[in-house]
């Protein structure tokens, strides 16, 4: 483990800023970041959302995040990458997901953030349960579209 | 001794987030899936006919098929929804 | 023209988190906001850069990009969306450009956000001008991969 | 009248950032540049011979082909490069 983990899988909130200020440090030839941020809706398939419960698999989590960094590394050219997601509960317009890459040139750097959230999509062990105005709760089905979404980057 | 892990709906249907089994019984994951599917119904329901049952042993994706060693962490849960 | 503008051509440095924030507010169902950052590279086709100095075409420069957002609105179904793009002279490091875009699902805005820089890259009348340590400059070239990028946007 | 504008290394090259022209000789942006191109080498490079001359009028992305109006503004500059 180095003393700054580019993974991380916390209960507290993070700031855009102070994350990607980071991840520039110490690294040369930067010319484009791309960050990626997945904040709770307050809708959901047409029903209201009143928190939004993030459970995962500590162990399992943090390794499938990393060797999905990893992949982005071999498969483009990118100077530095951090994926930062949130657990717990959380409201409407919470930050829960954040995916920052930096490379030379754009193209690397769009290709590789989209690439690190879809595979984080089907492949990374969190869980999301909705809770209704009304008490209710339900746990969040998996989306075909990722699953889609996922195989646009199969080799 | 085996650990097994379950996950988000798992975990509320089976009422149960881990427990241990002892390892001399079970070669494959399958082997262990049968046992438990015969707990009852809403152990067959979550383990033996439910596609979407998806399985990891030592924090590595796993199948069915997957073979077993003494100490391994077996996880049982429902298709992932981070993000 | 609105309160707060869309698009900005400005000297002073931004801040990421603050204009993300501002992005957001207001708007209901966003789950996913992309940005992008330029910066300013220390090596440019081998050459170690000092200065960069961003010039550009008052009033045109406006417009143009404010039609490349309105029409990444067309195309993709986005909440929100903010170009800045500084002028005159910068360090190498420094921010030079921001692009970011908020929306239901992570698809649209990795998209458009990659649709703005693309076509802000070949259409926005901004020229660069590089210094190096001995004091030369050199106008940059326009880039065939820019060109190139901007095709696959093409109807 | 019509104002012309240069921009970036036309500017420099032309040692000039703007100016105005009677418009009443000018009927497309082609008969501007035939005549600022007989200025000398240094416009007759920049403006007649020049692939990588780029026009707009009234902030638009203009042609040579493209026709003028009194107190239309007119801008010459290379490929730009921002971003």
């Amino acid at each position: 483990m180095s003393l700054y983990s580019f993974v991380k899988v916390q209960v507290e909130d993070f700031d855009l800023s102070t994350e990607v200020k980071i991840l520039r440090t110490g690294h040369k030839d930067i010319g484009a970041v791309v960050s990626f941020v997945g904040t709770v809706r307050d809708i959901n398939e047409g029903d209201d959302i009143s928190v939004l419960e993030l459970e995962h698999y500590p162990g399992m989590t943090e390794k499938a995040l990393e060797n999905i960094r990893l992949e982005a590394h071999e498969r483009w050219p990118l100077q530095s990458s951090l994926i930062i997601h949130r657990i717990g509960e959380m409201q409407p317009c919470d930050q829960i997901v954040l995916v920052a890459v930096t490379s030379r040139h754009r193209e690397a750097a769009f290709e590789a953030a989209h690439f690190i959230m879809d595979y984080l999509k089907t492949n990374a062990p969190f869980w999301k349960k909705e809770t209704f105005p009304n008490g209710e709760t339900r746990w969040v089905d998996a989306r075909v579209t990722d699953k889609e979404a996922e195989t646009r980057w199969l080799k | 001794m085996l650990e097994i892990l379950y996950f988000a709906s798992f975990r509320e249907v089976l009422g149960k987030a881990q427990e241990e089994l002892p390892v001399e019984n079970y070669k494959t994951v399958e082997c262990v899936l049968k046992d438990l599917a015969g707990r009852g119904e809403a152990w067959q329901q979550a383990l033996k006919d439910n596609a979407n049952l998806q399985i990891a042993v030592n924090h590595s994706v796993a199948t069915r098929q997957t073979e077993l060693n003494p100490g391994d962490e077996i996880a049982f849960f429902p298709p992932v929804t981070g993000g």
